[in-house]
């Protein structure tokens, strides 16, 4: 598994207040990695850095083993990197359609955009049911949908996800996973950020815990759920809250497992 | 020394050099010094408003009040010259008050437009009442009132130095904080238990009040107003000019922005008066220059410089860089 | 005497000319939230040159539009990349005062090469009119208005068809997400603003020979076309043009009905912008819509 | 001593005394300073560039004919640019009148930047000799008052007005119906009261009065009412911006009412190239149009020229442009100043004052310069005004004078619709 994606010793922040402290995370092609943390740890500004929304104050990021660091924001979605922002921005008075077709902008995706379209509305049958119908109209699970689909049009290399399951209920959280690890199958390798640990570990190969922006745990899914720091201020042991019942649910646990073969 | 201190002696001689120059009996030099205390006072004016992230281009509406307040409480209530202006400065006050609680929530680009429609409904409404304000044809001041032109002159230094005073004192008080607080981020403020629109009523009736006194003296030393100078865009302008120039959000750059802006005027006019259209043109070119190369006016190339020089006089300014609003 | 079927004639005539005056303005504003003080400059530009292609080798104004236009997007992207650019990330007071110097050299560079003269061009069914019993319609405000629907259809047909259209309005409405979707956001300020231009160049050929073209022509455009943008909402053309008409009908009202009533009308469209400013701060039909 | 000081004393005694020898010699020369504030830039430009020109010509014709010198003294010309702005003209006022000590002023012209310079120049005691061969508001007349240095080269309003309405009763009898439109700007406000005392005066009654707004895009709503008023005479009192979009909307409108009557538009080449064949038998009425059978001078044959010589020697200088009547005026002014200061042989204002209420010359501004009292001021010249109407001869429109009668080329005709 070859490196595709390394963050190194990240320093970075808004005016005087520095949020990333020497941050660094790789993510090699194929792998599906989590970054969990509370709020405010710093995980959307890593998606900022990664994506050149943001520039950092020191450290390199690393794609396909060259710096990409002068390379403009607007340029990197061609060289195969692609965000689904933190509450999903889609572009609220244009049309499901015309959301994706703006996903493949980019030359690289361009090309090749009619058979992208078909598989996206494959992927996601209940967007292509709603294909002319205002973004904005929607609802926020049908918006997370679209927000992965507009991103998966620039047929990228890493896809990176920040908060897929924001203020979605449990149920449609299950949807939303569920076309994570279908996109997974098909060979994209994935970051995504998460408050939600249950769900993130649940799919996840490796994984980052991020606190007050710098990494404080790293490892496979399966260390960090038995690790003691992420019981303690993630896990709540006694009582079964509703993450728990998706930890048990089958369908998640076999899907995880075709991954893992 | 450090940049304010400095900055503050130089006040200090200004202010003196005002108060004594319309003693000295030399006509041309006191019309330009009466030029530039007026513009300093507007200048100040629009830079406080400007200090709580409100950018108004209607001060021309307030100059235009307070001159026909003047004027109006002149030639019909036969009022003096200095009641009238204290008139003036009241019914600018007034009309801040009124803007502030009309426009309440509005900012940024919605508030600027609100004015400029203010300062042009204001026009209109002269133009259109011949019988009170004279109409588009202009209305004259009674000359038996007329105070003497150098008496006019001293008020003038006094407005300008009272006007940077003002605009000092509110700097040092807990209002400052209360501004940078709005000017970075209205809601933020709110939270921390700013309430704006107490803070906004007083930012615009301050403000409003200084304009509106700079038009009442204005029309004294003119003697002669009508709709479209009174409410005239130019005087809007100007007022925006001089703190860029300066060097906005400061004490000092509404100041060094109206000397440097009336050296600009001045300049152009006497030199190349003569070619029509082109002392309107070297001070467009000089406008457009500023903004691109001296964001920061005067006094931030000043701070530049002198932080270049010494060591760095204090933390880089969070104010002096404005978040996008 | 029944004035009505003239007043609606008058104000849908109006309509069309208020709305040539505010497209192009509304365009760029709507995208890069920056007020374009020299728009109303760029539409004397046009103007001057219909005027002197009219009056030196007697070319119809509307045949040279298209040349006009051309050269209208390369100003237009020229003082984009060269001026505006460089105070995006500065505050709004920067943007306002650097497009009014902008406006003001353009406006004496004007004065310098052609005098402050009166110039109108008259060609001729600028000087005719279609009478219909009663009414009469100007055949010159008649054609302003089939260019302002032809130029509002073109530009909505743009905006929805062509994949700089579709950038465009998505960085209208998001452009952190817009950058995310590998739209060169600056590149399309670009693209707007020079559209915006050529839109404004177009409005000057028309108003060459509807109203008197003076280098100080511009800035009571500018402020007409403020004004509908705020009445019609932000950076939505349909919306532009409800604004646009929505002026013309009041204007042309208070001219006919009321005594001293032109007078007024100026001051009704300020009064229009307080209400709404109050009412919605973003507009009558409230964010952007295509 | 020290050696550095010894020098310096010696440098300013002799500076000192070289000063002191040419004192008096200077003050015999003292030089003739004419102040002309003029509106070089702004909304006035164009006025400004003709006040230039006029003043520019008559010190060339000046200099060709006298030489560079008047009664001795060196001419010193300070023009300074108004940019058409109040505040700006009331400081140049004050610099011309109280630093520089001018001995006459001669300007400005738009009609707001001349209602401000007065103030500034009444409240001096010693204020100069001042010529205005511009500003026609009455408003500026109540505010001079009988002012004994104030010299009015230019008609007030109502002079318009006598004229107009002469010509209407000559030609078409009273009992005839006047509709007015005019400007809510300080051009239209400061004609219609006295426009609609003199077409009472003359026996017409006003059907219609409509007032527009100055910059207005659409002047139809006015048009259509006049229209139903079905009048005679159509009056407008507009400045030159707006008289071009009304002039070409009332000739698409085809009213068909049979008189049009303007004021100084019609007269402008600016306003007949702008409107092209709208201009059609509209009347204006002015101080001077080309074409005047007006005579030279018999005593100054050079300064005061015929009118059709003093328009071949303008149109030789300023590349055949058409002159304009505020040049003219501008003209006759400065050259009035200079006689005076050659005819007294001072600079003195009085003498001046009591020169130029006795002259009298023949000029190719008007057939008499003799200052006569207006209503209020005291000094009023070139009073009488020309009528005049557009007609159609071939492709090209000429200037036919309809009034005076003297002047008169051709009467005055209802337009053929």
């Amino acid at each position: 598994m070859s490196e595709l994606l390394a963050l190194s010793n990240i320093h970075a922040g808004y005016g005087d207040s520095t949020v990333l402290q020497d941050l660094s995370i790789t993510v090699n092609t194929g792998e599906l990695v989590c970054l969990i943390g509370a709020n405010g740890a710093g995980k959307s500004t890593t998606t900022r850095v990664l994506t050149g929304l943001l520039k950092p104050w020191q450290g390199e990021v690393r794609f396909e083993g060259s710096s990409i660091d002068n390379i403009e924001a607007h340029d990197r979605v061609n060289l195969g990197i692609s965000l689904a922002p933190e509450g999903r921005r889609v572009f609220p008075s244009l049309s499901v359609n015309e959301n994706l077709l703006l996903g493949s902008y980019a030359p690289r995706a361009r090309s090749m955009r009619n058979s992208t379209l078909s598989e996206m509305y494959d992927l996601f049958p209940k967007l292509s049911l709603r294909r002319n119908q205002q973004a904005g109209s929607m609802s926020g699970g049908e918006q997370q949908m679209l927000a992965i689909a507009r991103a998966l049009m620039a047929r990228p290399k890493l896809l990176v996800l920040d908060e897929p399951s924001l203020g979605l209920a449990p149920k449609i959280i299950i949807d939303v996973y569920q076309a994570i690890v279908q996109t997974a199958k098909q060979g994209v390798s994935i970051l995504f950020v998460e408050q939600n640990v249950h769900a993130a570990l649940s799919i996840a190969h490796r994984g980052y815990v991020l606190a007050n922006g710098h990494i404080t745990l790293a490892g496979s899914a399966a260390e960090l759920r038995e690790s003691k720091t992420v019981q303690e201020s993630f896990l709540a042991p006694r009582r079964k809250r509703p993450e728990e019942a998706l930890l048990g649910n089958k369908q998640i646990t076999q899907a995880h497992n075709e991954v893992l073969k | 020394m450090r940049l304010d201190s400095l900055l503050r002696y130089a006040g200090f001689i200004l202010a003196f050099a005002v108060l004594a120059i319309p003693f000295l009996g030399l006509p041309g030099l006191a019309d330009i010094v009466f030029r530039t205390c007026t513009l300093a006072i507007i200048a100040i004016s629009w830079n406080m408003m400007a200090g709580a992230g409100l950018i108004s281009l209607g001060h021309s509406g307030f100059w235009g009040i307070g001159a026909y307040t003047a004027a109006l409480c002149a030639n019909h209530l036969g009022i003096a010259f200095l009641p009238s202006l204290f008139c003036g400065l009241i019914s600018g006050a007034l009309i801040g008050v009124g803007l502030a609680l009309v426009t309440g929530r509005l900012r940024g680009i919605y508030f600027a437009i609100a004015t400029l429609a203010m300062s042009e409904g204001f026009r209109i409404i002269a133009i259109m009442l011949p019988d009170l304000t004279g109409g588009a044809q202009g209305e004259y001041l009674k000359s038996t009132l007329f105070p003497g032109t150098q008496f006019v002159y001293i008020v003038a230094s006094c407005g300008a130095v009272c006007a940077a005073a003002v605009s000092w004192l509110v700097s040092r008080s807990r209002y400052h904080y209360a501004f940078r607080a709005m000017r970075a981020n209205e809601q933020a403020a709110q939270m921390v238990g700013i309430n704006p629109m107490r803070y906004r009523l007083t930012i615009m009736a301050l403000s409003g009040a200084l304009a509106s006194f700079a038009g009442a003296i204005n029309v004294w030393n003119g003697g002669y107003l009508d709709p479209n100078v009174a409410f005239n865009l130019h005087t809007t302008l100007m007022a925006q000019i001089a703190p860029i120039l300066g060097g906005i959000y400061t004490i000092a750059g509404p100041i060094l922005g109206a000397l440097a802006a009336m050296g600009l005027g001045e300049g152009t006019r006497l030199w190349l008066g003569q070619i029509e259209g082109v002392s309107l043109l070297i001070f467009g070119v000089t406008l457009v220059a500023c903004v691109l190369y001296l964001p920061k006016g005067i006094y931030g190339g000043l701070e530049r410089y002198y932080a270049s020089r010494m060591r760095p006089v204090y933390g880089n300014r969070a104010d002096l860089k404005d978040p996008k609003p | 005497m029944n004035l009505l079927l003239q007043f609606l004639v008058d104000s849908i005539l109006l309509g069309g000319l208020y709305t040539l005056m505010a497209i192009g303005f509304s365009l760029s504003f709507g995208v890069t939230r920056i007020i374009n003080f020299a728009h109303g400059e760029f539409i004397m530009l046009g103007a001057y040159g219909a005027f002197w292609l009219f009056k030196i080798w007697g070319v119809d104004p509307l045949i040279a539009m298209p040349a006009i236009i051309v050269l209208g997007f390369a100003t237009g992207w020229l003082v984009f990349n060269s001026l505006i650019k460089r105070v995006l990330a500065a505050p709004n007071i920067n943007q306002i005062l650097l497009t009014f110097g902008i406006g003001l050299v353009i406006q004496h560079i004007a004065v310098i090469l052609w005098s402050g003269n009166s110039r109108s061009t008259t060609p001729e069914y600028a000087l005719q009119a279609l009478t219909l019993g009663e009414v009469f319609i100007p055949y010159g405000r008649l054609i302003g208005c089939a260019v302002a629907v032809a130029l509002v259809a073109l530009l909505i047909a743009w905006l929805k068809i062509t994949e700089g259209g579709r950038a465009v309005r998505a960085v209208a409405q998001d452009e952190d997400a817009a950058t995310l979707m590998g739209i060169n956001v600056k590149a399309i300020y670009a693209l707007s603003f020079a559209i915006s231009s050529a839109l404004g160049v177009a409005t000057g050929v028309v108003v060459s020979f509807i109203i008197t073209v003076t280098p100080f022509m511009g800035f009571p455009m500018l402020v007409k076309a403020v004004a509908i943008v705020i009445v019609g909402g932000l950076g939505s053309i349909f919306g532009m043009a409800l604004g646009a008409f929505i002026l013309a009908f009041t204007e042309t009202a208070f001219a006919y009905y009321v005594p001293e009533g032109s007078g007024w009308s100026e001051g009704v469209a300020f009064v229009l912008i307080m209400v709404i400013l109050i009412i919605r701060p973003h507009g009558l039909r409230g964010q952007a819509e295509a | 001593m020290h050696q550095k000081h010894r020098h310096l004393l010696s440098i300013s005694a002799f500076s000192a005394f070289t000063a002191l020898l040419c004192l008096p010699v200077a003050h015999a020369q003292e030089s003739f300073k004419i102040g002309v504030p003029a509106s070089l830039s702004g909304r006035y430009v164009a006025y400004g560039v003709q006040a230039k020109n006029g003043v520019e010509q008559a010190l060339a014709v000046w200099r060709s004919v006298r030489g560079d010198t008047v009664d001795g003294r060196k001419i010193e010309l300070i023009l300074s640019d108004t940019q058409s702005d109040n505040a700006i003209t009331v400081s140049i006022v004050n610099d011309l009148v109280q630093s520089k000590k001018v001995n006459a002023m001669i300007g400005p012209d738009g009609s707001n930047v001349a209602a401000a310079a007065v103030p500034p120049w009444k409240k001096f005691a010693e204020r100069p000799i001042w010529l205005m061969p511009g500003g026609s508001s009455t408003r500026i007349e109540k505010e001079v008052g009988p002012d004994p240095y104030f010299f009015h080269t230019y008609a007030w309003a109502y002079y318009y007005h006598i004229n107009n309405t002469a010509v209407l009763k000559a030609s078409l009898g009273s009992k005839k119906k006047v509709a007015f439109v005019y400007t809510d700007g300080a051009y239209g406000r400061a004609h219609i009261d006295d426009a609609r005392r003199y077409v009472k005066e003359a026996g017409f009654d006003i059907v219609a009065s409509e007032l527009v707004r100055e910059g207005a895009s659409d002047f139809n709503s006015a048009i259509i009412k006049v229209r139903a008023a079905r009048p005679d005479v159509l009056y407008t009192l507009m400045q030159t911006t707006d008289a071009v979009q009304f002039a070409k909307q009332v000739y698409t409108a085809k009213i068909g009412v049979p008189y049009l009557v303007g004021t100084a538009q019609a007269q402008l080449p600016e306003w007949q190239d702008a409107v092209g064949e709208a201009q059609n038998c509209w009347t204006g009425v002015t101080t001077w149009v080309t074409g005047l059978k007006l005579v030279a001078d018999p005593r100054e044959p050079k300064l005061f020229p015929s009118a059709a010589d003093w328009e071949t020697a303008w149109r030789a200088r300023y590349n055949n442009k058409t002159p304009e009547f505020l040049e003219v005026g501008y003209y006759v002014s400065t050259i009035l100043a200079l006689l005076a200061v050659e005819q007294t042989k001072s600079v003195d204002r009085e003498k001046i004052k009591a020169w130029l209420v006795t002259q009298d010359y023949k000029t190719p501004y008007a057939s008499s310069s003799k200052f006569m009292p207006s209503e209020i001021a005291l000094h009023q010249a070139f009073g009488t005004m020309v009528v005049f109407q557009q007609v159609k001869e071939g492709n090209k429109f000429v200037s036919k004078v309809v009034y005076p009668k003297e002047l008169a080329t051709a009467e005055l005709q209802a337009c053929k619709y």
